[in-house]
């Protein structure tokens, strides 16, 4: 019953939020309003939502977000530094290929992203198997380092919380 | 009464030979001769008063408020060719039971001739101008029809043609004509233009009139430069020229000139007009008809040259000339009639009507050489038969006409135009039925029955009486008429013998004699007509005709050849070319208005719409390209909006903008993908010029009225004074949409839903068996194209943010009466939103998960806004009207309730539907080109769990 | 406040989203509810006409907001008749598409219908400006889908050109009416009468520029010449029932440019003086003129009933350029008479094309299965059209005639000269489809329809006419008495209220 | 304490409008197509979001109240960059890139990219 | 100083929407012109908001949010487009 | 924020450049021999009329007709509703003549906008 009314808790909860982002207040109106709409439209969308994304760890979850936020931030100078001060033909970039072993269309949606996000490396494609990310790299003097990197340092969380 | 029933008769019983046909040809031709013998005798029912001097009127108001009226009148003049209409009809209606042959559609001929007999009748009884006019056009219209009546012979239908072209431009002429007499005298009654001469005489229109009028009484009687569409006329079958082209119709001319005659006559342009042409279409009437070999072209020639001879006696203006017509206008009635119905049974029986091959029918067909004899012999007018006594009155006449100051030319002309009369009326004679029987003649010729000789036979007969004993037979009836023409009491005595001191005696002898040397010179004078060239009416028609249809075609297939953009191009330069010139013929003061300084950020926006505007001139083949460019102008726009004060604006052109490069795209796919450069730099520099001229004119305007203060306070200060007290909103864009003109909104939203079902119907339209249906299946989309049609990532992606979507959507719908927003960018953003989840993961996937149809959408959305209009009925207020309150509801604060909320639902529903079946819809397209349906969200083999 | 005067615009308003809503698989239903529909659109209409004919024009204020500021309704004869005309011919003409099957060849057709006529009904009665473009954009999206109903390639083409010229028409009316509200500040057309005639002499250029826009607007819907190139190959392509109602369509044209000549722009009004009856006479001459010569010209009977149409336009506009009651009554009688007359054209020409492949005129096609009563059908139709006698468009012509006797050498001689033209053209044409049809060989058999139906409903059009014709005085003074009710425009202004609050 | 938020503020806004001229200066600098792809989606995303929170500070603490909506911007941006990253990248290899520049997968299964429809399984 | 601030920002986005816009009509592939248009929207975004501080009013947020669900839409939709031929598959 | 200006140097002067422009590019494009040009154009045109409208109620910035306490200068909200409209019409004409060039070209082959002449 509840699972019915809530297909997706965590968007509801999502909803909630945007909404209370969108109308600018807290006001008790404005949250029964959007509890409303928390639980209707998730109700709506769920057949475009076939899967149920199960979150394992949702500190984890969070510890990420700050983790990949932090990293946007570093990794913007970096970049920076290369448009500006970098000779293009002594930027050295590189087409890498990062095998997965995450399974989740949503944790591999959310390491694509992460390595978009980040600066100096982008999301280019996947194999049709859907088990190696293509990645091309701005300036990647040593491939196998971001390879690793990335595997390191993002996949390894991503599967602690998606499974 | 009786004189509407005696013209309306025939009408009605134009149905019946339709009907009887089926009962027979006897009983559909004694129903047809039942009715015109019933008019006749209703006719008759009147004569007497007529007779006595009386004018019989019958008045029917039809439409007074232009003076056209069902009024007719019956006086002597009306009398005469009400009977010869009637009378001869009769005897036609008989003649031609027999004439007609089994094939012919005799239902069909009758009812044609009892039309036309309707409308001749309409002519000589109307009372009122304007009716008039409605009966001579019909009787151009039935004589088109039954000169048409072979429909399978070309010179039919040519002749058919070539007569209601002739006749009906003068019966066109002939409305001005009466038009200007009407105005003259003030009104349209014939009774009212009748008394009124001196004041119609004396007017500056009287001669633009006059001629007009002419025109239309000259082409109607064939006279003189249009006779040439009576012998075309003449593959009519014989009972139709009999009857229209030598007894009636072609008197119509007649008839009217002398309707008119009181009004009209007796000035020095009537003389010189009427008496000429009438003179000069005689003789030529009379020199050609001699020539001809047919025998119906040869009569056809004569009835030319004796209408001629009317028309001149007419023209003379006198009294006694004027008689002189009436009683001509009785005789070749009877003996042209005759002559017609003989042709006729010549036709039939020796199967040819070349003179040339005819010959010695006096033996085989005695009966039809004593009709045709007598009266060929009284179109000569040889003593003592009709024809005779009525030329001599003419020649008596024109002996004492003098004609621009010569007395000799009108009596010499007249006796040559006689003297040929009488050679041709000769030749007749001799060559048909008296000369040897040519060997070219097939089958033995014979009498016809009783059925085709019974009408000649009693116009002969008629022909020899009215000779003998013209006082007796017809003098009453001359005198009737010539008085009505004339307005004087006539009584007329006419006589064989008016002493040797007669000039026309002389004359008369003159053109017997001379007649009888041409018919015995006859070969002589043929090989010099065949070897003069002279100009042929009919030539010159075709070669005009032909010259008209020939610019017409410049018009039809060369201006409108298709050429749109053509078009276009001279839409815009009138459009300009209009606006400029109203521009200058006006005074304008300059605004006053104190202009908005500009901001950088203002400058840089502005420059890049331009650079993009500019740029898509000179990239618009590349189609890809070009889209995007559109895509950043309308961001600008939007921009621009925004940046000045209109963020609902805004929001609009942006997510309109966005679904109208989806559309294109979806279309480009099909299309080609670039265009060609086929343009020469001369158009495109026309073109340059005109969007130029088109950009500088709206530049001008806008920037002149945007410096400029509203000469009036505008409407718009009431909305924004009244939108939160009257309307209950804040956003007063949006209480002006759902509001104060929701109406505009209303229409617009069946705009959408309207376009979206044209779309969908069209769709089904191309997917439906044919050409493009074909065209779709042969395209073999996608090889060569990249794979991943649904990347893992945009798929997970759009599961996210449609919900956050739908969330905006509402927030967007809820807020819009306060804030921007509304249902229509609530709608569009929607829509927006499930786009992107079909592009993500692709029609099939996502169309099955779809709950509602996008026609129920905006079925229901247009319904629902209908009936948020009507609902105020409810409460006695007009469509659309709105209503508010404020509710109190725990836990949630006081939040407003306005009708028009529900209103904007409709406009949401409508928008979300029509904007997705439009899309969806080309979609299609796409999945028949030969599209596999995909399955799973997303290409990569993934389990979802 | 009568609700009646909006029920020929929600009447099919809401029809027609029901037909999509609930029966868009049944052809049946459809039938019945839009046939149904246009059918109580006639009855209102008739009940309207009567109601206009009581009196002064009747307001609508729509949401109850007093005019100018929100959009009002207006109903008077013109409009009523205009309604009346409407719904008659939408009647015949949907039958016509029933009982021949025209209506299944593709989507959508009655709801269509439905809106096409909420469209056009809207145009009429509404008393708002901007609402009028909306209204015409209603119609005109509504034609667009009739025009390309049951496709094909030339109609799709067609189409599209078709919708390409009136984007730019409705592009201009748009300019065109920015440029009314800058100068004025208002929409409301009473108010914009009131407004126009006060205006200060430093704005005349701008009202001017704005009055010729329009009229260059409405100029492109009538199909004056040089906007006109838009008609032939859109009324020629369009189905025929589809095209026989467009008849009606042209007369938006002509009825926005009737309203807006007398009571916005009217003769006496210092900004604009007499300057739409000058530009509308040349204008309507050479229409006249050129749609003669294209019924001469054309190749085809439906091209040459376009053209025909054409020279109708051309004619009424002549009628109307004049701006007296005489020839504004001859006008609108005129085009009641034309209309129908038009329809029965194009229904004709779908009689003869579909035993036939195709319509040429160029070249005789074999004889039809009961020709000579399509004949008959054929001839007195073409009667109507040439402006012969007996029928209403003799009748008319004499109105115009009459009414344009001050500029007689000019009116009269093209008027004239063009029937004469048209009626060469008529007798051509049938001659060649009707009589040269029999030197064909006979053994090319055609195909056998069942006509009877379709026949029926041109017969009740030229009966129309016929009765339109006998009846010509009540309904001249119908259009006399709508014609002074449009020259007399305070009781419209003073039906409008302006600024006063909406009694309910 | 104000000075030091407008300080702060005015931080953001440099910031942000720096980024934002790197990203868009990189399309300018950056020679070969599949570098100019990390300009935009990094230096500019970065920009516009530094934007965001400087107007979010500025209603919070000028203007005294709060402003969350410019976190649903962001959030979106962020969303969707990656996205429009990937296509980019995709068009890229499809019709610039030279097919011997692209590592293999090394997992039996081409890049999807190059699998063309006749290639994929189940079709 | 928030002020100037403001107005280096919006000078800062606004060459560079002059930048992107110039990359859009001079670029070596259409990938490049989409990712200028893309990055295009990204500029105008930070301009409306950059103007709303300005201005000091907010009514441009809903603005912005559609201007990054259209300018994502459309990138999306050029990229797909010549990627499949087909937007909507 | 409003001062006296020199004639160039006006929001309203750039708004009828841009105007201008916009018209004269659409019409230039709606005068090519494709269909597809023709809808952008007209497409163009629709820019150009939406912003003449829109300029016809005068320009006013940083006053959006939003009703708020103590302001009292606002923008023409008609106009503005007037735009929406017309928005939302030409996006449905656009809608329809961008699958009717469609349905044409697969009918016939052909995009060009001008027809063949009758037979
Ligand atoms: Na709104
Ligand atoms: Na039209």
């Amino acid at each position: 019953m509840i699972r019915r009314l809530f297909p997706q808790p965590w968007l509801t909860v999502t909803l909630i939020l945007t909404w209370m982002l969108l109308v600018n207040g807290t006001k008790l109106g404005s949250l029964v309003l959007a509890a409303a709409l928390g639980i209707l439209i998730p109700l709506l969308t769920k057949a475009y939502w076939p899967g149920k994304p199960r979150v394992h760890n949702m500190p984890a979850l969070l510890a990420y977000v700050a983790l990949v936020i932090w990293d946007i931030l570093v990794a913007n100078i970096v970049v920076a530094r290369i448009i500006l001060f970098r000779r293009p033909d002594q930027i050295r970039s590189a087409f890498i290929a990062v095998p997965i072993n995450l399974t989740t269309p949503e944790g591999i949606a959310v390491l694509s992203a992460t390595i978009t996000l980040t600066p100096g490396t982008v999301t280019a494609d996947m194999s049709a198997c859907g088990r190696v990310l293509l990645i091309h790299a701005l300036h990647a003097p040593d491939p196998a380092a971001v390879r690793d990197e990335i595997k390191s340092r993002y996949e390894a969380r991503l599967q602690r919380i998606f499974g | 009464m009786t004189i509407a029933l005696i013209a309306v008769l025939p009408f009605v019983g134009a149905v019946f030979p339709g009907l009887m046909i089926r009962a027979g040809r006897n009983a559909c031709a004694i129903v047809t001769g039942l009715v015109t013998l019933t008019a006749l005798i209703l006719l008759a029912s009147q004569a007497p008063a007529v007779l006595r001097g009386e004018v019989v009127h019958s008045r029917i108001a039809w439409l007074p408020g232009i003076g056209l009226n069902a009024d007719f009148m019956l006086d002597g003049l009306g009398l005469l060719f009400a009977g010869l209409i009637l009378t001869i009809g009769l005897l036609v209606i008989l003649y031609a039971r027999f004439y007609l042959a089994a094939r012919d559609a005799m239902g069909q001929f009758f009812t044609f001739l009892m039309l036309f007999q309707g409308a001749m009748l309409g002519i000589v009884l109307s009372n009122n101008i304007l009716l008039l006019l409605v009966f001579w056009e019909l009787t151009s219209l039935s004589s088109f029809l039954l000169i048409g009546f072979w429909k399978h012979l070309p010179e039919s239908r040519q002749g058919a043609r070539m007569a209601l072209v002739v006749t009906g431009s003068g019966g066109l002429a002939m409305i001005a004509g009466l038009l200007i007499l009407g105005n003259i005298a003030g009104s349209y009654d014939l009774d009212v233009i009748l008394s009124q001469r001196e004041a119609i005489q004396a007017s500056d229109a009287y001669l633009p009139a006059l001629i007009l009028i002419l025109i239309g009484a000259f082409t109607k009687s064939a006279q003189f430069p249009f006779h040439f569409w009576l012998p075309q006329a003449m593959a009519a079958p014989t009972p139709v020229s009999a009857y229209l082209h030598s007894a009636t119709m072609v008197k119509a001319g007649i008839f009217l000139m002398a309707r008119l005659w009181p009004v009209l006559a007796g000035t020095d342009a009537w003389f010189y007009i009427v008496a000429t042409t009438g003179l000069v279409t005689m003789v030529l009437g009379a020199v050609i008809g001699l020539f001809k070999h047919d025998l119906k072209a040869l009569l056809a020639y004569s009835t030319i040259s004796q209408l001629g001879l009317i028309t001149m006696l007419l023209g003379f203006g006198t009294v006694p000339a004027a008689t002189a017509a009436m009683f001509h206008i009785v005789n070749h009635a009877t003996f042209k009639a005759a002559l017609f119905m003989s042709a006729g049974i010549i036709d039939h029986a020796a199967h040819t009507r070349d003179i040339r091959r005819l010959g010695g029918l006096r033996k085989a067909m005695p009966v039809t050489f004593a009709v045709a004899g007598i009266a060929a012999l009284a179109m000569a007018g040889i003593p003592p038969l009709n024809g005779f006594l009525s030329k001599e009155m003419m020649l008596e006449e024109a002996a004492h006409t003098v004609w621009g100051g010569n007395p000799w030319v009108l009596p010499a002309l007249a006796t040559v135009g006689a003297l040929f009369s009488v050679a041709y009326s000769l030749r007749l004679i001799a060559h048909v039925f008296l000369r040897r029987a040519q060997p070219t003649a097939g089958t033995q010729p014979h009498d016809p029955g009783l059925g085709l000789m019974f009408g000649p036979a009693l116009l002969s007969a008629l022909v020899v009486a009215i000779g003998l004993l013209p006082m007796a037979t017809a003098a009453w009836l001359v005198d009737a008429s010539a008085s009505a023409v004339t307005g004087t009491a006539v009584t007329v005595k006419i006589a064989h013998w008016h002493g040797f001191g007669s000039v026309a005696l002389w004359l008369s002898a003159l053109a017997i004699a001379g007649g009888a040397a041409a018919l015995f010179g006859f070969p002589r004078l043929l090989r010099l007509w065949d070897a003069t060239s002279r100009p042929d009416a009919k030539h010159l028609f075709d070669v005009a005709m032909a010259g008209a249809v020939r610019a017409a075609r410049r018009v039809t297939d060369g201006a409108h050849d298709g050429t749109v953009t053509r078009f276009l191009a001279i839409a815009t330069v009138v459009i300009v070319g209009s606006g400029v010139w109203a521009f200058r013929s006006g005074t304008h003061s300059p605004g006053l208005r104190t202009a908005t300084s500009v901001e950088p950020v203002a400058v840089i926006g502005w420059l890049v719409l331009m650079t993009a505007t500019v740029a898509l001139l000179f990239h618009h083949r590349s189609r890809l390209f070009a889209l995007m460019l559109v895509g950043i102008i309308g961001l600008i726009v939007s921009v621009g909006f925004a940046y000045l004060s209109a963020p609902d604006l805004a929001m609009t052109q942006v997510t309109v903008e966005v679904v109208t490069v989806l559309l294109l795209l979806l279309a480009l796919n099909f299309l080609p993908k670039t265009t060609p450069d086929e343009s020469t730099s001369g158009r495109r520099l026309r073109d340059a010029a005109i969007a130029a001229v088109a950009g500088a004119g709206s530049a001008a305007l806008i920037y002149a009225l945007m410096m400029r203060d509203f000469a009036f306070p505008t409407i718009a200060a009431y909305h924004l004074e009244n939108a939160k007290a009257l309307g209950g909103g804040t956003n007063v864009v949006n209480v002006i949409l759902v509001d104060f003109r929701g109406y505009d909104t209303f229409g617009e939203i069946t705009v959408l839903g309207i376009a979206a079902l044209v779309i969908f119907a069209l769709t089904e339209m191309i997917l439906s068996a044919g050409p493009a249906n074909d065209r779709l299946m042969a395209l073999k989309p996608n090889r060569g194209d990249a794979g991943d049609r649904h990347p893992l990532l945009f798929v997970v992606v759009t599961r996210m943010i449609l919900p956050l979507a739908l969330m905006v959507g509402v927030f967007i719908f809820l807020r819009g009466h306060n804030l921007p927003g509304g249902g229509f960018i609530a709608g569009l953003i929607v829509s927006i939103a499930l786009l992107m989840q079909y592009m993500a993961s692709g029609f099939g996937w996502t169309a099955a998960r779809k709950r509602i149809e996008y026609h129920a959408l905006i079925g229901a959305g247009l319904l629902i806004a209908g009936l948020a209009g009507i609902g105020s009925w409810v409460f006695g207020a007009p469509f659309l009207s709105s209503a508010y309150t404020y509710v109190d509801l725990w836990p949630l604060e006081t939040f407003e309730l306005a009708t028009a909320a529900i209103f904007d639902l409709g406009v949401f529903l409508t928008v979300l539907g029509a904007v997705m079946l439009a899309l969806a819809s080309l979609s299609r397209l796409a999945v028949r080109s030969g599209e596999d349906i995909n399955r799973a969200p997303y290409d990569a083999p993934l389990q979802e769990r | 406040m009568n609700h009646w005067i909006i029920a020929p615009v929600i009447l099919p308003a809401v029809l027609a989203p029901l037909i999509v809503l609930l029966m868009r698989n049944h052809l049946g239903p459809q039938r019945a509810v839009g046939l149904a529909g246009t059918a109580a659109l006639l009855c209102v209409a008739v009940g309207l006409m009567i109601l206009a004919g009581k009196g002064d024009p009747q307001v609508y204020h729509l949401g109850g907001w007093p005019a100018p500021f929100g959009i009002v309704l207006v109903l008077d004869r013109l409009a009523a008749l205009m309604l009346v005309l409407t719904a008659a011919l939408a009647l015949i003409v949907q039958v016509y598409a029933t009982v021949t099957g025209w209506d299944k060849r593709g989507q959508h057709f009655h709801a269509l219908f439905l809106f096409q006529q909420m469209g056009l009904n809207g145009a009429f009665l509404t008393g708002d400006a901007f609402n009028l473009f909306v209204f015409f954009e209603v119609l005109l999206i509504a034609s667009y889908g009739l025009m390309i109903h049951a496709g094909g390639r030339q109609r799709l083409r067609a189409g599209v050109q078709y919708v390409a010229f009136n984007l730019l028409g409705s592009t201009l009316f748009l300019f065109a009416l920015a440029t009314v509200y800058s100068v004025t500040g208002t929409l409301n057309m009473a108010d914009l009468g009131v407004k126009v005639a006060a205006l200060p002499e430093g704005d005349f250029a701008l009202i001017r520029v704005a009055a010729v826009l329009l009229l260059l607007v409405f100029a492109i819907k009538g199909a004056l010449v040089p906007l006109h190139f838009w008609l032939p190959a859109t009324y020629a392509n369009a189905p025929a029932p589809v095209a026989a109602l467009f008849a009606v369509m042209t007369k938006v044209g002509l009825y926005a440019t009737l309203r807006f000549g007398t009571l916005v722009f009217p003769p006496q009004t210092p900004a604009t003086g007499s300057m739409p009856g000058d530009l509308l006479l040349p204008a309507g001459l050479i229409t006249l003129i050129v749609g003669a010569a294209g019924v001469l010209g054309a190749g085809t009977f439906s091209r040459l009933s376009a053209f025909a149409a054409i020279a109708s336009m051309g004619t009424a506009f002549v009628a109307v350029s004049i701006f007296t009651v005489p020839a504004t009554a001859a006008a609108l009688y005129y085009v009641i008479h034309s209309t129908l007359a038009i329809a029965a054209l194009f229904l004709v020409c779908d009689l003869v094309s579909r035993q036939r492949d195709g319509d040429s005129l160029r070249h005789a096609l074999p004889p039809m299965a009961r020709g000579g009563m399509i004949a008959a059908l054929y001839l007195v139709t073409a009667i109507a059209v040439a402006g012969l006698p007996p029928l209403s468009g003799f009748l008319g012509k004499l109105m115009i005639l009459q009414a344009g006797r001050d500029s007689a050498a000019l009116i009269w001689t093209v008027i004239l000269v063009t029937s004469l033209v048209v009626i060469v053209g008529l007798s051509r044409a049938g001659s060649v489809m009707f009589w040269k049809a029999h030197e064909a060989s006979a053994d090319n058999r055609p195909r056998a329809v069942s006509e009877w139906p379709a026949v029926a409903c041109v017969t009740v059009l030229l009966l129309l006419l016929a009765a339109l014709s006998v009846f010509g005085q009540p309904v001249l003074e119908y259009t006399t008495a709508t014609a002074a009710q449009l020259y007399d425009t305070a009781p419209y202004i003073a039906a409008n209220a302006l600024g006063e609050q909406v009694a309910p | 304490m104000t000075a030091l938020v407008d300080i702060l503020i005015a931080l953001f806004l440099i910031t942000g409008g720096l980024f934002g001229l790197i990203g868009s200066f990189g399309l300018w600098k950056l020679r070969i197509p599949m570098q100019r792809l990390h300009a935009p989606t990094k230096a500019s995303t970065m920009g516009v979001g530094t934007v965001l929170v400087a107007s979010m500070l500025d209603s919070w603490i000028v203007h005294g109240q709060f402003s969350f909506q410019e976190i649903l911007i962001l959030v979106f941006i962020f969303l969707t960059a990656p996205v429009s990253a990937l296509y980019l990248a995709k068009v890229h290899l499809h019709l610039t890139v030279k097919r011997s520049d692209v590592p293999p997968t090394g997992s039996g299964s081409d890049w999807a990219t190059y699998v063309t429809d006749d290639e994929r399984p189940g079709v | 100083m928030i002020m100037h601030a403001v107005q280096f920002a919006i000078g800062c986005f606004g060459i560079g929407l002059i930048l992107t816009l110039a990359r859009a009509l001079w670029a070596a592939t259409i990938a490049d012109r989409i990712l200028a248009l893309d990055t295009m929207v990204v500029n105008v975004i930070a301009l409306v908001i950059l103007y709303g501080i300005l201005s000091g009013n907010g009514v441009n947020f809903e603005v912005s949010i559609l201007f990054a669900m259209t300018g994502f839409v459309s990138t999306v939709a050029f990229c797909k487009y010549l990627l499949r031929g087909n937007i909507i598959e | 924020m409003t001062r006296p200006c020199r004639k160039g140097d006006t929001v309203e002067a750039l708004i009828a450049l841009a105007v201008g422009l916009m018209t004269a590019a659409g019409i230039y494009l709606m005068l090519r021999q494709r269909t597809f040009p023709v809808i952008l154009g007209l497409a163009l045109l629709s820019y150009a009329v939406n912003l003449f409208i829109f300029a016809s109620g005068r320009l006013l910035r940083n006053a959006p007709p939003i009703l708020t306490p103590g302001v009292t200068a606002y923008s023409d909200p008609l106009t503005q509703a007037l735009v929406l409209t017309a928005i939302v019409i030409s996006f449905a004409m656009t809608a329809l003549i961008v699958i009717m060039a469609l349905g044409a070209w697969l009918e016939t082959g052909d995009d060009r906008i001008d027809m063949d002449p009758d037979p």
